[in-house]
């Protein structure tokens, strides 16, 4: 405690002189790179997201990046990078609700995203960032910044507002659109058959929710009927489902369709086991990852993928995600011949390949606009391993817009049910019913090693 | 009869029981180590997750459940008598910031090196009981034969150390060297192993609440204990943190009302309301509910 | 030379900056009562919480029946047989007259059945009060608790400090007739430390006067009693 | 030299001014030197500061030990959130305003039990409190944003400012300086604030319900009123601090203010220093920068950062530093330097005296 006001005049003028050293230190290590500050070079280019590492939407989720790292890895050693430019890829934990005190730190993606930022060189994009909360918070920021922010993981229709955020992109299809399918799928199997929800209570289960209603089911609004929402955090601790769940038992809902994270999908279907109660589940492609899962009373489930299912072992996009994974032994050192991919590496490699793609056909002029003209004018063309093609334009940054219903066939894999060579596309944001489309199965490039 | 059982209400009740009888746990824990050291132990939850992943890890191979129990609660007993050795006993006499800081900083690590050893993913063990609810009629009454165990373990538990502390030669030395750790010393009490022995008891009961926690639908994870530590302080405070019973009742009491709030009303409600119901017992009682009003030691 | 029950030699105590013992020497042997008189803060009590290993002294010895105990725990010295009934006479006021005679016993390989047969004979109003909280009683019966309870182990030392404390003068001639019975039938060593030298004086054999930290007589009690400076200057008993 | 030193002695608010003037002159050139990734963590250091200069007022001056102000700051940022959807142009000073005076209401209400209840409850409760407080928020729906927060417009550098520090055709720098700027001058007023209190009748009152509460009512001293108005002016500060984070992050997520940024809070404050002003500032700038000290360790020491251990790697230091300080250095490393300069002026002052004995 200061006792005399020259000891804490001293005291302060301490401090200033600290924090003077400790930002000097800091400038020093950013004015390495203070000219052109884009994250290019001519040999590399720096990309960074935001994912959970730790908290509770971790478990599965943490993969998907560390699949895109594993795929620019082999791309870098393979093919010497994209035009001759390494991939650096960086990856901060966002902590993203995380319960109680695990993650010490200020859980705001906005301080993670800062620091990406202050890379040395500068950050050419985000690419991948991961969940609707978080990487809303950072829209003005990064694009303040000039800074894309590439392939939002998240199926939340925000990332499409090309006006206001012109460079900002989705890449997974939108809940709204799975909900339209989902409620296509469930008129034409399940005539007259009582539909019950369950949806986490943010912009995921809302949005859902609409896709489901456009779509022409009439589920109500969650918290009335057999419309159910939960709290992600409530998922984690504790039981908020076995009521639910147990009313819908008792009025005969034959269908419930879930808009769930992984670990609350885990509870549900468990409850509903305890219960008794055993309804056709329709799990949002999000939440139905069955190693992620990871419960045995999950197969026969439904759900959707934009990707390839995960039991088709020809596919010639999941032998190439196969053979990235196996050269990165550091981020899978458990992933072996024998293993099957789960979909968050199928969705992790998916993004990367976009991204690349794009990379490559701006040439060597690497630049931040550059990149959002090439997605707006080429990306619908660009060969990944979705199943459908993505629909950008300069109107539209939301990406895939559709995908194969597919079935929980064990623990491990997933088996499509859509008719072969077709897939589900939902359009655009109306009550227009999906159509069928081609089922596209684009060859991996040679460059990609 | 049975058609009560398989009613709403019953139902809510049952789980709530089932989910508070955990907080009971916990709580319990914090009373032993606040009667035997006036520490309020931050890490309790965090300690006995990471004695429930020790035990875990020990027998990955040919899981016995009653093994991995009796291996995790021995964990327990042996990080709860360490963590008094070596961190809390140079904090005796000093102002309280400095236990609360400390074991805000333990818990710290144990989270982070739980996840750093083990990782984030939820974890089972699976229990030999069935997680499965009792039929009637093709109506569910919510209970299941895990459930009961469940509720058995808090109880038994409970009253191994109310009857220790109550009945035993050992329970009254304990109690002496909380209440009077320097008239005990005179009458040749080992007040310094006692105090070791408390933690090494308190975090064991929290290790039972782990490992159930860890058998039962949500699995456990380095961080989900938080939340009944929260919770579990909640019991503790509200039944008096001087009541082992009274911790356990609280603790039934606060799970039963966030199931009906689960039930009834918008469940985010459920995490918050408790808080409501503590500042407003504490208002009322500030030593407690279940707690005998106590003359302030000097 | 046959082992004193308690010896002390060239004892310095501080507190901090401040010394409260200096270079402190006496004996106290068995069957006798030495009485440790002096104004406040002459170290009085600073001289049995060191005795009992509560506190740490900066030099000197002390010796209890021929083994060093200088730097030994409190709980181990309790053990060996020294029986200590501190200033305020620290009963355990949530615990029943029973449970704090049960706790006495505890650390001494004693009958404990025999020994509260014994106590309750000695002291019969503990017996009539044995399932009540200590809280609930006078000070005189809680006076008593506290030396049954120190008493119960079979101590070869007992050290009693201000046990006439609060008392009324009645109450404390009878305490006082008390300790010096158990004296004389026990062989016990008795270092009894009194504000109220007039009674100690009245039942010590021995007496020693501490002024400032340091002996200023150690001799019979009747001497001390007899001598009219020292009881003019040290001890308030002038008249 | 003798002249300050009474100057100080003498008129103790001037000197106080003084040196804050001086001090945040410093800091604002500091400001728009560095480049504008700096500025933001000076900027995150100054809101962190007044945080954590409020909790050590609770902590190290009154005594009450809060893992609550987390809830406080989560408080104060919401205010100003609600308050910008609503009003596309909102005032600077009168959003902070309003924040302040909420969380002050607040703490007021949390403070309340503080006067009956002690230690570990009063610090379990405000735990309890910094839990419920983001499901809460959460609970309150579209009018608090959910659990996806709430976005407003950003902070708008005035051009007068752009062109003054030569920055007129970079709108990010000059944004990033502004904001930057504003941190600084708000927590300089504040820390002149609390300079000043901390010598205030009521600053002394504080000390003396905390070291003896019975001697205080002795003397005088409401000692209930005194703990609550301990609560209310460190909520304050987090609020505050809440209403700048929101204000400079354009965005306010619930999650932001869980029981980790409380722990984060009492953390910095234990490590800067315990009731002390500069360790406050020490605290905000660790806070700033921590994160990539924390990326640093990982460089060194080639470890993934998204790998389990990595990503718990920034738990684990600090769960140490903080046993540590706890153990070694409690009064942190404002404390440290203290111990430090006194031990260089009595080696000082042994020489002077040496040299004085030998001259005959």
């Amino acid at each position: 405690m200061f006792r005399s006001p020259l000891r804490r005049a001293s005291a302060i003028a301490a401090a200033s002189a600290l924090s003077v050293g400790l930002v000097s230190t800091g400038a020093v290590i950013t004015s390495a790179g203070a000219s052109g500050n884009d994250g290019v070079t001519s040999n590399s280019i720096t990309i960074g997201a935001t994912v959970p590492v730790t908290g509770i939407a971790s478990p599965g989720y943490s993969d998907v990046a560390k699949a895109a790292k594993a795929a620019f890895k082999y791309v870098n050693s393979k093919s010497n990078g994209v035009n001759g430019r390494q991939i650096n890829f960086l990856i901060k934990d966002d902590c993203y609700e995380v319960p109680g005190f695990g993650c010490t730190g200020t859980p705001s993606t906005y301080s993670q995203t800062q620091a990406l930022l202050n890379t040395s060189g500068g950050l050419f994009a985000t690419v991948g960032s991961l969940g609707t909360a978080t990487q809303d918070s950072v829209r003005s920021l990064l694009d303040n910044n000039g800074v894309p922010q590439l392939f939002v993981n998240s199926g939340s229709s925000d990332w499409n507002n090309a006006s206001q955020y012109p460079r900002l992109f989705g890449w997974q299809t939108d809940y709204i659109a799975e909900g339209k399918i989902f409620a296509n799928y469930i008129k034409a199997n399940f005539k007259n058959k009582s539909v019950g929800f369950i949806g986490q209570n943010d912009d995921f289960g809302a949005n859902g929710l609409t896709g489901l209603n456009r779509g022409g089911l009439s589920i109500p609004a969650m918290g009335t009927g057999d419309s159910f929402s939960y709290e992600a955090t409530a998922a984690v601790a504790g039981n908020p489902f076995g009521s639910m769940l147990s009313k819908m038992k008792n009025d005969k809902v034959a269908v419930v369709v879930l808009d769930s994270i992984p670990v609350a999908t885990k509870n549900i279907i468990q409850d509903a086991h305890a219960i008794g109660f055993k309804p056709q589940f329709v799990i949002s492609g999000v939440g139905s990852d069955p190693q992620t899962v990871n419960n045995k009373y999950e197969v026969g489930a439904l759900s959707l993928t934009f990707l390839p299912p995960t039991s088709d072992a020809k596919n010639a996009w999941n032998v190439w995600t196969k053979k990235v994974l196996l050269a990165d032994s550091a981020d899978f050192p458990k992933f072996t011949a024998k293993s099957i991919l789960t979909g968050n590496m199928q969705y992790g490699v998916g993004w990367a390949v976009t991204f690349m793609q794009a990379l490559r056909a701006m040439g060597q002029n690497v630049t931040q606009s550059g990149i959002v003209n090439i997605l707006e004018t080429q990306g619908s063309s660009f060969a990944t391993p979705a199943v459908t093609a993505l629909k950008y334009s300069s109107s539209n940054h939301q990406g895939l817009q559709g995908g194969l219903m597919v079935k929980i066939s064990s623990a491990t894999a997933t088996t499509s049910i859509t008719k072969a060579g077709t897939v589900y596309s939902a359009g655009d944001g109306g009550t227009a019913a999906p159509t069928t489309t081609k089922y596209i199965t684009s060859p991996v490039p040679s460059w990609l090693g | 009869m049975i058609d009560l059982l398989t009613s709403r209400v019953m139902g809510d009740i049952f789980l709530g029981v089932t989910q508070g009888v955990l907080y009971g746990l916990i709580g319990l824990s914090l009373v032993i180590v606040w009667q035997s050291t006036n520490i309020l132990n931050f890490a309790q939850g965090a300690m006995a997750m990471f004695a429930t992943y020790v035990g875990m890890t020990l027998l990955e191979h040919g899981l016995n459940y009653w093994a991995c129990l009796a291996i995790s609660v021995a964990a327990g007993f042996v990080l709860g008598g360490a963590t008094e050795r070596v961190l809390v006993r140079p904090l005796y006499g000093k102002p309280e910031i400095n236990s609360i800081v400390v074991m805000v900083g333990f818990l710290g690590i144990l989270e982070a090196g739980a996840i750093a050893i083990w990782g984030g993913t939820s974890r089972m063990i699976v229990s030999p009981f069935s997680l499965s609810y009792f039929q009637h009629n093709g109506k569910t009454i919510f209970l299941s034969p895990f459930a009961i165990l469940q509720i058995a373990a808090a109880v038994t538990v409970m009253l191994i150390v109310a009857g220790l502390f109550r009945f035993t030669k050992l329970g009254l030395q304990l109690r002496a060297a909380a209440l009077a750790p320097e008239v005990a010393r005179l009458l040749g009490v080992r007040v310094n192993r006692l105090l070791t022995l408390g933690w090494a008891l308190a975090s064991a009961a929290g290790a039972v609440a782990a490992v159930v926690i860890s058998s039962g639908f949500e699995g456990l994870t380095p961080t989900n204990m938080d939340v009944y530590f929260v919770f579990g302080f909640i019991a503790a405070a509200v039944g008096g943190l001087e009541s082992p019973l009274g911790a356990v009742l609280a603790g039934v009491l606060i799970g039963m009302l966030q199931q009906f709030i689960v039930d009834y009303a918008p469940p985010s409600w459920a995490s918050f309301s408790p808080v409501l119901i503590l500042v407003v017992a504490l208002m009322i009682r500030p030593q407690g509910l279940f707690s005998k009003q106590r003359v302030r030691r000097v | 030379m046959n082992a004193a029950a308690i010896s002390v030699e060239n004892l310095s105590v501080s507190y901090g900056a401040i010394k409260a013992l200096r270079n402190v020497s006496f004996t106290a042997q068995p069957g006798v009562i030495t009485a440790v008189l002096g104004a406040n803060g002459a170290g009085k009590t600073t001289l049995l919480r060191t005795i009992s290993g509560l506190l740490e002294p900066d030099e000197g010895s002390i010796t209890m029946a021929g083994t060093n105990i200088t730097r030994e725990k409190t709980e181990d010295i309790a053990r060996r047989g020294l029986g200590h009934v501190p200033e305020g006479r620290g009963v355990i006021g949530e615990f029943t007259v029973e449970e704090n005679l049960r706790l006495g016993a505890m650390a001494a390989k004693v009958d404990l059945k025999a020994g509260l047969a014994e106590q309750y004979e000695q002291f019969p109003v503990l017996g009539q009060r044995r399932t009540q909280h200590a809280a609930t009683l006078s000070g005189g019966e809680r006076q008593m608790l506290a030396m049954a309870r120190a008493l119960i182990a079979k101590p070869s030392v007992l050290l009693l400090d201000e046990p006439s404390l609060g008392l009324a003068p009645l109450v404390t001639v009878e305490l006082m007739e008390t300790i010096r019975e158990l004296c004389d039938a026990q062989g016990l060593a008795v270092l009894l430390v009194e504000q109220n030298a007039k009674s100690a004086l009245r039942i010590a054999h021995h007496a020693i006067v501490l002024h400032l930290g340091s002996v200023a007589a150690n001799a019979a009690a009747s001497d001390v009693a007899a001598d009219e400076k020292l009881r003019q200057y040290y001890l308030g008993l002038a008249e | 030299m003798v002249s300050i030193k009474q100057f100080i002695a003498n008129r103790p608010t001037s000197a106080r001014a003084l040196a804050t003037l001086v001090a945040t002159i410093a800091l604002l050139g500091l400001a728009i030197i560095v480049d504008p990734l700096n500025d933001t963590y000076l900027a995150t250091a100054s809101i962190m500061a007044i945080a954590i200069v409020g909790l050590s007022l609770l902590i190290g001056l009154s005594g009450q030990v809060s893992i609550g102000n987390s809830g406080f700051m989560a408080i104060g940022a919401f205010t100003t959130a609600i308050w910008a959807q609503h009003h596309a142009h909102f005032p600077l000073l009168g959003s902070m305003a309003l924040s302040v005076a909420v969380s002050t209401v607040a703490g007021i209400v949390l403070g309340l039990p503080s006067t009956r209840l002690r230690g570990p409850y009063l610090a379990g409760m405000t735990l309890a409190f910094a839990f419920a407080i983001p499901p809460f928020i959460q609970s309150l729906g579209t009018f608090a944003g959910g659990s996806g927060g709430l976005y407003f417009p950003t902070l708008q550098t005035p051009a007068w400012f752009a062109s003054a520090i030569g920055e007129k055709d970079n709108p990010l720098a000059a944004n990033n300086t502004w904001g930057a700027a504003i941190a600084i001058v708000v927590a300089a007023v504040a820390f002149f604030f609390m300079a000043n209190f901390f010598h205030s009748r009521s600053g002394r009152a504080m000390r003396l319900v905390r070291d003896n509460d019975v001697a205080a009512e002795l003397v005088g001293v409401n000692v209930a009123r005194t703990r609550v108005l301990a609560f209310a002016i460190s909520a304050a500060f987090a609020g505050l601090a809440g209403s700048l984070l929101a204000i400079i992050q354009s965005s306010v997520l619930p999650q932001t203010f869980g029981v980790a940024l409380s722990i984060e809070l009492l953390s910095l404050l234990v490590l800067g220093g315990l009731g002390t002003l500069g360790g406050a500032m020490i605290a905000g700038l660790i806070a700033a920068y921590s994160d990539s000290i924390v990326s640093r360790i990982n460089s060194w020491t080639g470890i993934d950062p998204v790998s389990n251990l990595g990503g718990s790697l920034k738990g684990i230091i600090f769960g140490l530093i903080l046993i540590a300080t706890m153990l070694l250095a409690p009064s942190g490393l404002a404390g440290l330097g203290h111990r430090i300069s006194r031990f260089v002026r009595s080696r000082v002052a042994q020489k002077k005296a040496l040299s004085v004995s030998e001259t005959p």
